[in-house]
């Protein structure tokens, strides 16, 4: 990369099951805050590349009424209908090819309280077979994949538990989580009730109205408008097939492909030792150890071991998700947007007591579709380097 | 920022939905054809010659292409879930008995195929169990022609 | 090079349940607007700003990006900026009655509304012409207290 | 700032109303089989997939996860835009900055739709539905649309407003917006991947109905099937992989307005023939490209028109044409394929509407008139060294452009 991208400002609502306004105000009162905290106007960005779901919105294009409340006014404006930190993917490299020097990424859903994120899900079924056997949904989905990993590994659904109840503790000191417990124990998530076995609705994201905003700016720029920059290290994705039964649900190869080539972009060899703090995108409790194994985080197999002892907490060698992660709060189409911004305050010293200390270099992580069929990582550094 | 009990909104809902005729494709209505002879059909890469269902024409754009080929109708169970609920348009309710979902390695194929597991305990199902098809007596051509898998004997 | 189509197969019915969203729209501008029409009034914001005066008012002015609440009231003349002669239905199934709907500007401010204009051929009808509006007996506070715009 | 060209185009083999006898994703592999056959490259060779199509359309959502698997994206990075009508073109520009950005060599952008897998009228008045039942609740009367606020004819209606403040801004008569008709549907019968082929005459456009005047039902797209691929380059692998004959994109500019139709709820300030947006995109585009009067320079251009006054109306917007000149420049013949600004050789989006593509295959179809590879007898017959490209959506607000050239920008 010749050019350097960072990230200037980053802003996202009070997530909610229900935010109790319409989105167009929603996103209004989002962009003005970044305003505000920046101190630009909407004229001071040079692209906009937004991310919802028209399913989700319950209408087609969008972004119809959504360009003109996040200031997009005759600007340039793109959309990416993924998971939102593939829109910052999108937006760094429209900054990285020369032609622009500052974008606002802004991703949002009202999964909460609109629609119904289940329906999202299953419309995303190949329609001339799952969808019309009508069989898998994304419970039992998740559920075959936990399942995947607790056979490949010999583990029982212990090790669940823990990770779910360490997420909701995370949450009860992340002010802009849905969901939290500040006390809560393995046992507390393992007395909810059962929805597909092993999964438990404690292990299984609740549904949230949200959004995030996010501004870019090349290195120059980013240096003029803030003071601590959070720089863009490297980024990649990719992709599995959408044939459950043809993937092996325990491991994800996608994850471990974008991570090498988002490593190798960042300089990292060494993952375990030189990331210091990641923000998963897990809407599973299961999904998590699946994927940050993959990423090369912690040994395969290991999430008992991590869970006993308390390597991913906040205070532990590998902190995760010190937002409390997709258990806490799950934005569709925001969700791995969010975990940007959640790492940019981890690099800032802006986390409170979430705070990992001395957190450096960090990643976060998107998804889409069904047991994690596109994964996305992010590398993100207070260090320009 | 605005005071959320200031903002003015209505809830509107459209009493209405939007319908639509999804085109199956020729191996998917090869599938289904089969279904209506009992048959469980497949696809074999001519290349890699992998088995997989549902059926499809290419295996891959990098792999060869496949051909339509009957698989067995009794495998081993590779991956199950018990649900304790069902999700109908995307709303989740509970159901009255529990159902045992099933990932099933049919014999010979690549690709495991989810359907319900009847006439198992529970309590008793485990992966490798070996379970057949079972069909709807008079087949029609459709998706649930295959009712469901049950315990080989 | 003719391309020969391969064998019909089959269709699945699959549903896009748009009934199962519950849709926040913003609606402050929407009854000002009715509840003004209730007393044959139309009213709509004002941006403080740049003076664009919207109908039916939004919450913030698109061009200045800013916040809106100033009400004001506008005229129920205006003039057409466009219109069409809806003839057909969208498939080209001919319409019983010719109908002009125009886009019309109301004037004191700069939104274009839909409405219908009777008492005029369609053939006279042009881009610019004056219309006023013919107010319902007993208005309701709704859309439909205008029934229609006759030209001036 | 990279150079980065199209090295090849890969069409369906026939853009048609209804194919029976493919899926969506079948129909997407089509495409990509053609460009690979096309360019003789392998999906190895390919270091990253952008997608694109309006899943309302289909009802399917985020179709990338069970498509890709049909174009081989599968363990390779994906990108999926959705713009509404421009989503072809942001698609395509989306693959431009894969390779801009100088991350990627070599990216395969797919796009498509199949409209007979559902009903595009449904899926266009999805845009606005809920503002709709909005007002219906505020007292509208939906069904004989009296009154204040009334809704007439969809997406035909909405452009009528557009088309008679265009006529009457322009000077233009409604037999101009014949005559542009003619001309293109004469023009997609000559083109194998255009969907309705039968030459056209304007009296054949005039003996169709109105359906909003100035609107006639011969003045309105057809609802298409069909896919679209396309591999941009880096330069370093235009000289690897190709003969260097590939058309290079040296501009792109992009914009977007307010909703200048159907905004019920937060009220209509601008006029649907304005487009201002078309003007900012094109600026930006044609500073990218060094052009400094779009109006001498281009040898040729494909424009969105989803309707066929849009096509006169686009190349005053797009600087072709002082505002006012199109019809007249139309009248001298300078649009025909021979002329001396073919405009829409191919029959544009007025022919042929697979919306996904459709903004795609304008710069597609340029790529292939730079590169000579045109089948069919739309080639233009001159040479061509920049043509222009437009696509056009969403509430008649967004606007892209992409100029092409033969010859690369000097590398700065």
């Amino acid at each position: 990369m010749e050019r350097k991208v960072a990230i200037v400002s980053h802003v996202q609502t009070k997530h909610s099951s229900d935010i109790g306004m319409p989105r167009e105000r929603m996103l209004f009162n989002l962009v003005k805050e970044l305003h505000n905290k920046v101190g630009i106007t909407r004229h001071d960005v040079d692209s906009y590349v937004l991310c919802s779901n028209d399913f989700e919105a319950g209408r087609t294009i969008s972004t119809v009424f959504e360009d003109t409340p996040v200031g997009a006014y005759m600007k340039d404006e793109t959309k990416v209908e993924m998971d939102g930190i593939m829109a910052l993917i999108y937006a760094t490299m429209r900054i990285l090819s020369g032609q622009f020097d500052t974008a606002l990424v802004v991703a949002n859903s009202l999964g909460g309280s609109q629609f119904r994120p289940f329906l999202i899900m299953e419309y995303q079924l190949d329609p001339t077979f799952d969808r019309q056997v009508g069989l898998i949904n994304e419970l039992n989905a998740g559920a075959f994949q936990a399942r995947s990993y607790m056979d490949k590994y010999g583990l029982d659904e212990w090790f669940l538990d823990a990770i779910s109840a360490r997420l909701l503790r995370n949450g009860a000191i992340n002010p802009y989580a849905l969901r939290s417990k500040d006390d809560a124990t393995p046992e507390y998530v393992a007395s909810s009730e059962y929805y597909y076995e092993p999964l438990r609705k404690l292990h299984c994201y609740p549904f949230s109205d949200g959004a995030c905003a996010v501004l870019l700016a090349c290195g120059e720029k980013a240096k003029e408008l803030c003071e601590k920059p959070v720089w863009i290290k490297g980024f990649s994705n990719s992709l599995e097939t959408c044939r459950l039964g043809e993937r092996e649900l325990y491991t994800s190869p996608s994850t471990k492909q974008a991570a090498e080539k988002a490593y190798k972009a960042a300089g990292i060899s060494d993952p375990a030792n030189e990331i210091d703090v990641a923000e998963i995108s897990a809407k599973f409790a299961h999904q998590e150890p699946i994927i940050c194994e993959s990423l090369g985080l912690f040994p395969e197999g290991s999430a008992e071991d991590v869970a006993k002892n308390d390597l991913a907490e906040i205070t532990g060698k590998m902190p995760i998700s010190p937002s409390g992660g997709g258990i806490c709060t799950y934005v569709f189409s925001a969700a791995g947007l969010i975990n940007v911004a959640q790492c940019c305050q981890q690099l800032t010293g802006e986390a409170g007591d979430a705070q990992v200390p001395n957190a450096k270099i960090a990643l976060a992580h998107g998804q889409d579709g069904f047991c994690a069929q596109h994964n996305s990582v992010v590398i993100l550094s207070s260090e320009e380097g | 920022m605005v005071n959320q009990s200031e903002v003015e909104f209505v809830e509107t809902i459209v009493p209405m939905d939007f319908n639509y005729n999804i085109r199956a494709g020729k191996p998917i209505e090869d599938y289904l054809r089969g279904m209506a002879q009992k048959k469980i059909m497949g696809s074999k890469c001519t290349k890699c010659g992998k088995v997989v269902i549902p059926p499809r024409n290419v295996c891959g754009v990098a792999c060869g292409k496949m051909e339509m080929v009957e698989v067995d109708q009794t495998g081993t169970l590779q991956n199950y879930t018990i649900g304790h609920v069902k999700i109908t348009k995307g709303l989740m309710e509970p159901v009255e008995e529990p159902v045992v979902l099933g990932m099933i390695q049919l014999d010979g194929t690549n690709s495991l195929l989810v359907s319900e597991i009847r006439g198992v305990d529970p309590k008793q199902v485990k992966k490798g169990l070996r379970v057949k098809a079972v069909w709807k007596e008079s087949p029609e051509g459709k998706f649930d022609d295959l009712a469901y898998f049950e315990l080989a004997s | 090079m003719a391309f020969q189509m391969g064998e019909e197969t089959r269709t699945f019915p699959i549903t896009w349940d748009v009934s199962a969203n519950k849709y926040k729209i913003e609606s402050r501008g929407l009854r000002i607007l009715t509840e003004g029409m209730k007393d044959k009034k139309i009213r709509g914001i004002r941006c403080h700003e740049c003076d664009t005066v919207y109908i039916p008012g939004p919450f913030y002015c698109r061009k200045c990006h800013i916040e809106i609440d100033e009400v004001v009231e506008v005229k129920d003349t205006g003039t057409v900026m466009s219109f069409a002669v809806d003839m057909a239905d969208i498939r080209g199934n001919p319409l019983p009655e010719k109908r002009i709907s125009a886009m019309i500007k109301l004037d004191d401010c700069d939104a274009w509304f839909i409405g219908t204009v009777e008492n005029m051929d369609w053939k006279d009808a042009k881009v610019g012409m004056r219309v006023k509006s013919i107010w319902v007996d007993e208005p309701q506070g709704k859309f439909s207290d205008i029934d229609h715009f006759e030209p001036i | 700032m990279r150079n980065v060209a199209i090295i090849g185009v890969g069409y369906t083999p026939v853009f048609v109303s209804k194919r029976i006898d493919v899926s969506i994703a079948e129909m997407a592999n089509e495409a990509a089989n053609a460009v690979f056959r096309n360019t003789g490259l392998t999906i190895d060779q390919i270091d990253a997939v952008v997608q694109g199509n309006m899943q309302p359309f289909e009802c399917v959502n985020l179709p990338y996860l069970w498509a890709s698997e049909h174009i081989g994206a599968v363990g390779k990075p994906v990108m999926r835009i959705a713009t509404g009508g421009t989503t072809g073109m942001t698609t395509l520009m989306c693959a431009y900055y894969h390779v801009a950005s100088g991350l990627y060599d070599v990216v395969l952008a797919v796009t498509w739709e199949k409209h007979s897998d559902g009903d595009a009228q449904v899926g266009l008045a999805g845009i606005v539905t809920p503002e709709i039942f909005t007002m219906v609740m505020h007292g509208l009367d939906l069904i004989t649309g009296r009154g204040m606020g009334g809704t007439s004819g969809g997406s035909t209606g909405a452009a009528a407003y557009q088309a008679l403040s265009y006529l009457h801004h322009s000077g233009a008569d409604p037999e101009h917006i014949d005559k542009m008709a003619a001309l293109e549907r004469s023009n997609a019968a000559l083109n194998p991947y255009a969907h309705l082929r039968k030459k056209t005459t304007v009296e054949d456009i005039q003996a169709t109905p109105f359906i909003s005047w100035p609107l006639r039902y011969g003045h309105t797209c057809p609802t298409t099937d069909g896919a679209t691929a396309c591999i941009v380059a880096s330069e370093e692998k235009v000289k690897e992989l190709t003969d260097g004959n590939v058309a290079w994109i040296i501009g792109v500019g992009s914009c977007t307005s307010d909703p200048c139709t159907a905004n019920f709820i937060e009220g209509q300030i601008t006029d649907p023939a304005e487009q201002e947006s078309c003007r900012i995109a094109a600026k930006k585009a044609y500073e990218m490209a060094g052009i400094e009067d779009p109006s001498k320079e281009f040898d040729m251009a494909e424009l969105y028109d989803g309707f066929a006054h849009q096509s006169l109306m686009y190349a005053e917007k797009l600087g072709l044409c002082k505002e006012g000149e199109a019809h007249k420049l139309l009248d001298k013949g300078a649009f025909n394929i021979d002329g001396e600004l073919p405009i829409n050789a191919s029959g544009g989006v007025f022919s042929t509407n697979a919306i996904g593509t459709s903004a795609m295959n304008r710069p597609c179809e340029c790529a292939l008139q730079i590169m000579g590879k045109i089948e069919g007898e739309h080639k233009i017959p001159k040479k061509i060294k920049k043509a222009l490209a437009h696509g056009w959506g969403g509430l008649f607000q967004y606007n892209s452009v992409m100029v092409l050239s033969d010859t690369p920008k000097k590398s700065s």
